[in-house]
C-alpha cells in the first residue's frame, strides 16, 4: 500500500480535488513557496500569496466562496486567528442563518496548530475548543496522514465553513521550517504513525463528525484527538503492562462531535478520560463530560489538557502539554 | 454620455418612500432592534448602483436597503424581512442589518469595515469566474478606520481586484465627528495603497453618475480598485431614534433628562480640576449645539430636491412619476401588511 | 437605603475608583457622549473618544496598564471582539506568564452583551465561554445593580484583565439608544431586579470567583449568570407551585470558578441545570458538567442554553434565548 | 549635533556580535524553536535607541534582541532566556519572540503588527504620566500590511501620540516580496493618516541618527507622531536556518529536495494548461534564483562594514575596541553557560 507524509497527504487529496473542481483556489502568505508543488501544477492563478492581512484575506476567503470559488485559505498558525476572528464568529459561520438557509459560505481554513517544539505561548496554541464554541463551524483535527487526506477531501465537498486544523509535530515540512531545517541537534516527540502512514489509492472522502476508535479497552475510555491520541496510545501500551486496558477514541471531528460513539465506548468503561491539548477550562474537555451527563452516563471523568499559558522553556512546556506520564497518572487514579 | 435623471430621480425616490415607510413601521414598533436608514446618501447609492450588471456584486453595510431596493430586490420580500416574517427575504432571520440575496450577489453586514473583505472575495470571484463583472462596496467614512477594510484596500490593490469602494461620507460615526476620529485625508489614504482616488458631491446624482460610470469603466477593463469619496448628509441621524436628533426636535422634552445628571456629576466632589470640568462640559454642550445646527435640518442638504428641482421643468411627468411610484409603494405596504406572517 | 439602575451603579462605581485614582482613564468609541457624566467630572483626558479601531485601542489599553495606567476600554458590544481577539487572546492574558510574572496587564474591558430586543445575531451574543477558554482572563457577568458596582470595582482593584459584561437587557441606557429610545411601542422581557435595585451607599469591592446563592432548593439546582439568573428565579417560583423546589446560584464570575459553591450546592440536591445565554456547546455550560464531575459527585444534568445563531424575527428568538418555560420543561424533565 | 560614531559603533558590533553567538547556540540546539536575528539592521536600532532616554517605551516585534540589548538590558539574563533558564529576563517562559522588561519599558511580540496598538497604549500612558517621554515601536515592511498597525496610526495621529512609528524594510515578509504584497508607497500610507514620514538609508547609522533624533525631538516637544522609513537587509534571511539562504549556501544539497517533487507535481496529470504551469515553474525558479542574487550575499549592505570604514582613520583605537567588546561576549558567553539551569 502508498505511505504518505501528514502533509503529503493533505496536498495530495486537495491537488486530486483540485484537478476535478477548477474553482477551488488556495492562498495564504508565503503559499507560492510553501505550496509551491501545487503552484506548478495549478497556476499562479489558483495559487496565491497574500499580504499579512488576515482579516482582509480570510474575509475575501468567505465571499469568495459566496460567490462561486471554493477557496483553501492557510493561516500561518491558529493563533493568529486573534486578529481576523470576526470572519469566522460573525460572517462564516453566521451567513447561513442570516440569510435564511439561502446562502451558505464553503470555504476551508487550512492552519497548522500545537506544540512541543520551544516556539512559545503565541505559536503553540490549539485553539478548537474557542472555534467549536461558535455555532456553524465545523472543526476538524486529524491525527494520521490518512485522515488529514479523506478529511480534506471531506471538507472541500461540505457545503459550509470548515477548519482543518494541522497540528505542527505531524508535519516535517513545519518542523523543518521552524526548528530544525538546518540543524540535526534538536530532537522533538513526533509521534511516527502520526507522521507517516498508509494512504488509499485514490482519496474517497473521510465522513465528517465520526470518531475512529484507535484502541479497544475495558477499564478507561481516553478520547482525544490530534497529536494527543498518539500520547494516549502510547500511555495505553504502558498501562497494559499494569493490566489496565484502556480504550483510545479519536475524534477526528470536534465539531459536529460523534455523540454516539462517544456515549457507547465510555459506557462500555464507565471512565472517561478526556486527553486534550487545547485549553483545559471551557472547551473540549468539559463538552464532552456535558455529552455523557446529558446521555444519563454514570462515570469517573478526568482531563488532561493544557492548563496555563504554554511556557517557552522546553521541559515546562512539555509538562504543560499532555505527555504519558500525565495520562498513565491520571487514569491509575480513575482506577482508584 | 450624461444620465437618465428621470430613471436616477425614480430610483432615489422610490428608495426615499420605502424607508419613510419603513420608518413608520419601525415607529409603530413592528420592526425591532437598530433600524439605520439611508436617506440623505440616495444620490451616491443610485449614481453608482445604475450602472450595475447582471454578475455584479455589492458588500454592504449597516444601512444597507437603499442599495438593495435599488439593485432590484423585491421591496415586499424587503419589507417582510424587516417585519421578521418568516417569507421575508431572509426568512426573518437576518433583519436590516443583515440582507442577503444569493441571486444578486448582495451581502450586508452589521460589522464596521467588513465590507472590505467581502468585496475582495466577490471580487476574486469576479475575476477568476466572470470576467468583466465587478463588486462595489458601500462604507461610511466611520469604517475608514477599521483595519480590515484598510488591509482589504490593499488585498484589492496588489490583486489588481476589480473593486469599487464607496465612501459614504456624512462626517459622523454615530455621534464622533469624523475629524476626531480620522487623521489625514482619506483620498490620500487610498493613493497610499496605490488605489486612484476621486472625490465627488455625493448630492449631486449627475456628477456621482458620471464619475463612478468612468470609474467602473475602468474596473471592468482590469486596471484595479478605485476608491470614490462622496459626502452626504444623514437626516434621521445614525438611526431612528437617535438621541441628537430627538434633542433637535423636542430639546424641552429631551434636554432635562440629559442636563439633570450632567450637573449632578459636574458638581460632585472629587475629579478634576474646576477649569477643566467647565472644558468638559463645553464640549458636551458644544455637541448638543452643533447636533442644533445639524447641516441634516437643511433641506438643502436633500440630493432628492436638487434633481427635483431640474425636472420641475417637466412639471406633467413629474407629477405622474410621484404619483405613480407613491402609488407603488402603498401597493408594496399594502401587500406586506396585508400577508399575515405564516 | 439607596437604589440604582445598573448602568447608573457601574458608573457610580467606576466614579467612585476615579476619584481615588488618578491613573483611571476610560475610552471606547463614542465615549464622550456615553460616559459624558464622567466627562464633565473628570475631564477630557480622562474619558476620551476613538476612532473605529478595536484592535488598535483595546491593544493600547492593555499596553497603557503595563506602563502605569489603569485603562477602562469600553466596547461597543462584545460581538466586535471578533475585530480585536487578540489583543486579548495573544496578549492581555499572557503578558504576565510570558514576562515570568514580573509584568501584568491590569485593563478593565467594558462590554454590553446578550440578546432579547430583535438585534440580530451579530450584535445578541454572549461569548463569556469563548473568552473564559484563555487561560489568564477574569471574565466577570453581573445579574444586579449591586453586584455591577460592586464587581466594577473588584476588577478596577485586580490586578490582571478583567473584562465585564453587562447584559443589555438590563440597561435601560442601552435598550433606550438601541430600540426604543423614541417609541413606546415596543415592549422587552426586562427582569425588573436586574435593572433596579438597592446599592451601597459607598461602594465596596466583592470578591471576584464568588458565586451568590439567590434561592435555596432542594430538588434541582440552577446554575446561572446575567440575565438568566432572573429567568431562572421566575421558573423557579413557577416551579414551587408544582411541588419542586429549586435553587438559583448565580456566578456572577465566570473565569475563576467558584467550585466550591457549585459543588456543594450541587451535592445537595443531585440535580444540575445549566442556564446559559451564551452558546451551548464547548462553553460555560460544558466546564460546569466538568467541575461537578472532577470532583466525583454523581448528578443528573441538563442544559439551557442558546443553540444556534440567534435569529431576528422576535419571537424565535425569545425561543432561541433560554427562557421560563424551557428552563420549566427541563426541570421537570430532571425531576422524572 | 553630529553623532558619536564610536559609542553607535560599539553598539552595533557588541549587537552583531552578540546575536552571532546566539546563532551558534541555536545551531547547536541549546535554544529552541524560531530565531530572528536583527544582523543587518543595526544602523536602524542603534541610530533610533541611543536617543532614548529613561522612562521611554519601546514595542518591538519577532527581532526584538538588538534592540533590547542596546536599549542597556543585561546580555547574561537576555541570553538565558533564549535558553530557557528559569533565571533568564523572563524566567524561561518568554523565550526569544516574547521578551519583556518591566523596568525598561520594553514589550515584544511575535504577533505581526501588534506593536502599533501597544506603541500607542505606551505612549498614551507616556502623555498623561510622564511628560517629554516617548515611545517607539519598531517593525518590518510586513507588518505595514496588518490593520491593527494602520490602525494605530490613526489612532497616534488623532490623538497626538507621542509615537516614533520606525518601519524596518528588508523588502521581505519572510518569502514574500515586499512589492508583490504591499500596493502604493509606505510614505505616503502614513502621510494619508496626517503623519509625518521621513526616510533614511538604514544601512547608514549617521543618517538613522540624525534624522531618528530630529523626529524624536519634535516627538517630546509635543508634536505628535512620526513615520520612520528605513531600508536595511536581513543577513540571515528570516530566521535562523532560512531554507533561501540554505539554498543560497549549499544549493547542491538543497535544490534535489525541492526539485524531485516540484518537477513530479508539474507533471501530473490533470491541472493548468502547460503554458501556465511553466509560468509557476518559472515564478518558482525566479524566486530561487532571486535568492541566489540576495543583497543579504552582498556585504556591501553590511551597516557595520560600513561605519567601520570610518573609523579605521583611528586604527588603535578600533582595535581596542573590538577586542574589548569580543572580551565583554566571551565573558558573556562564559557567564551564561557556567551556570547550569536552577
Ligand atoms: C466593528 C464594529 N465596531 C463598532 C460598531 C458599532 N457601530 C455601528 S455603526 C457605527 C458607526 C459607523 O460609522 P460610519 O462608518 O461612518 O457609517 P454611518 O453610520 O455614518 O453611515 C458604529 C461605531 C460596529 N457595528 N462594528
Ligand atoms: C498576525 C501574524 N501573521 C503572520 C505571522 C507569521 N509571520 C511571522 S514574521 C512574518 C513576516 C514579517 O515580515 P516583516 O514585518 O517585514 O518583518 P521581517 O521579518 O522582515 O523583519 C510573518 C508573516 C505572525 N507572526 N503574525
Ligand atoms: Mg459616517
Ligand atoms: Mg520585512
Amino acid at each position: 500500500m502508498k505511505t504518505m507524509s501528514f502533509i503529503q497527504a493533505a496536498d495530495d487529496a486537495l491537488a486530486q480535488a483540485m484537478a476535478e473542481n477548477p474553482n477551488i483556489i488556495v492562498f495564504g502568505e508565503d503559499i507560492p513557496l510553501l505550496r509551491r508543488d501545487l503552484l506548478v501544477r495549478f497556476g499562479q492563478k489558483r495559487v496565491r500569496g497574500t499580504p499579512i492581512s488576515e482579516s482582509a484575506f480570510l474575509g475575501a476567503g468567505v465571499a469568495a466562496a459566496m460567490a462561486g470559488l471554493r477557496p483553501v485559505v492557510e493561516m500561518y498558525m491558529v493563533d493568529f486567528l486573534g486578529v481576523c476572528m470576526d470572519a469566522l464568529l460573525n460572517h462564516a459561520s453566521k451567513i447561513e442563518a442570516f440569510s435564511g438557509g439561502k446562502w451558505t459560505t464553503p470555504v476551508v481554513v487550512r492552519a497548522p496548530c500545537g506544540g512541543g517544539y520551544g516556539d512559545g505561548g503565541q505559536h503553540e496554541q490549539s485553539l478548537w475548543g474557542m472555534l467549536a464554541h461558535i455555532p456553524g463551524l465545523t472543526v476538524i483535527v486529524p491525527s494520521t496522514p490518512a485522515d488529514a487526506g479523506g478529511l480534506m477531501l471531506a471538507a472541500l465537498k461540505h457545503n459550509g465553513p470548515v477548519i482543518i486544523l494541522e497540528h505542527k509535530l505531524l508535519s516535517k515540512t513545519w518542523l523543518e521550517i521552524l526548528g530544525s531545517g538546518a540543524r540535526e541537534t534538536v530532537q522533538f516527540d513526533i509521534p511516527d504513525d502520526g507522521t507517516k502512514g498508509e494512504v488509499p489509492q485514490k482519496w474517497d472522502p473521510i465522513h465528517i463528525g465520526e470518531a475512529a476508535l484507535r484502541r479497544e479497552g475495558r477499564d478507561v475510555t481516553i478520547v482525544s484527538l490530534g497529536v494527543s491520541v498518539h500520547r494516549a496510545l502510547d500511555a495505553a501500551k504502558k498501562l497494559e503492562a499494569e493490566g489496565i486496558s484502556v480504550g483510545v477514541l479519536d475524534l477526528r471531528t470536534v465539531s459536529p462531535l460523534d455523540k454516539k460513539t462517544i456515549c457507547k465506548e465510555v459506557k462500555k468503561t464507565g471512565r472517561l478520560l478526556v486527553v486534550d491539548e487545547d485549553y483545559e477550562t471551557f472547551g473540549l474537555s468539559g463538552e464532552l463530560s456535558a455529552v455523557v451527563l446529558e446521555a444519563g452516563i454514570t462515570c469517573k471523568y478526568a482531563r488532561v489538557c493544557t492548563q496555563t499559558t504554554i511556557p517557552y522553556n522546553r521541559k515546562l512546556e512539555d509538562q504543560v502539554l499532555p505527555n504519558v506520564e500525565r495520562i498513565c497518572a491520571s487514569v491509575r487514579q480513575l482506577m482508584k | 454620455m450624461s444620465p437618465d435623471l428621470w430613471s436616477l430621480y425614480s430610483l432615489m425616490l422610490k428608495s426615499r418612500l420605502f424607508e419613510e415607510a419603513s420608518a413608520k413601521l419601525w415607529q409603530e414598533g413592528l420592526i425591532s432592534g437598530e433600524m439605520h436608514l439611508g436617506t440623505g446618501e440616495e444620490a451616491i447609492i443610485a449614481g453608482v448602483v445604475s450602472h450595475l450588471k447582471d454578475g455584479d456584486a455589492m458588500a454592504l453595510d449597516h444601512r444597507g436597503t437603499a442599495a438593495m431596493l435599488m439593485r432590484g430586490i423585491e421591496p415586499v420580500s424587503l419589507l417582510r424581512e424587516f417585519l421578521g416574517y418568516t417569507d421575508g427575504l431572509c426568512c426573518g432571520m437576518g433583519g436590516h442589518m443583515h440582507l442577503f440575496s444569493k441571486e444578486h450577489l448582495v451581502a450586508s453586514s452589521g460589522i464596521v469595515g467588513s465590507e472590505g473583505p467581502t468585496v475582495a472575495g466577490f471580487a476574486l470571484a469576479a475575476q477568476m469566474l466572470r470576467p468583466e463583472t465587478i463588486a462595489v462596496a458601500f462604507f461610511g467614512d466611520g469604517a475608514m478606520n477599521q483595519g480590515m477594510l484598510m488591509e482589504s484596500m490593499n488585498l484589492a490593490s496588489v490583486w489588481k481586484l476589480p473593486v469599487l469602494f464607496v465612501c459614504k461620507n456624512d462626517g459622523w460615526g454615530i455621534t464622533t465627528k469624523s475629524e476626531d476620529a480620522s487623521g489625514g485625508d482619506f483620498n490620500d489614504r487610498a493613493r497610499g495603497f496605490g488605489i486612484p482616488a476621486v472625490e465627488v458631491d455625493g448630492l449631486d446624482v449627475s456628477k456621482v453618475w458620471e464619475v463612478s460610470g468612468s470609474a467602473i469603466e475602468n474596473i471592468r477593463a482590469g486596471q484595479g480598485p478605485t476608491f470614490l469619496h462622496a459626502k452626504c448628509v444623514h437626516f434621521e441621524g445614525h438611526f431612528l431614534g437617535f438621541q441628537p436628533i430627538r434633542v433637535v426636535r423636542n430639546p424641552l422634552k429631551e434636554m432635562p433628562k440629559i442636563a439633570v445628571p450632567l450637573t449632578k456629576s459636574f458638581l460632585r466632589i472629587g475629579g478634576a480640576s474646576l477649569g477643566e470640568r467647565i472644558a468638559g462640559m463645553k464640549s458636551v454642550m458644544s455637541s448638543v449645539i452643533t447636533a442644533l445646527r445639524d447641516p441634516r435640518r437643511d433641506t438643502n442638504n436633500d440630493p432628492i430636491t436638487r434633481v427635483r428641482a431640474i425636472l420641475q421643468s417637466d412639471p406633467i411627468r413629474l407629477k405622474e412619476l410621484e404619483d405613480q411610484l407613491e402609488k407603488d409603494i402603498n401597493n408594496i405596504l399594502r401587500k406586506v401588511l396585508g400577508k399575515v406572517q405564516p
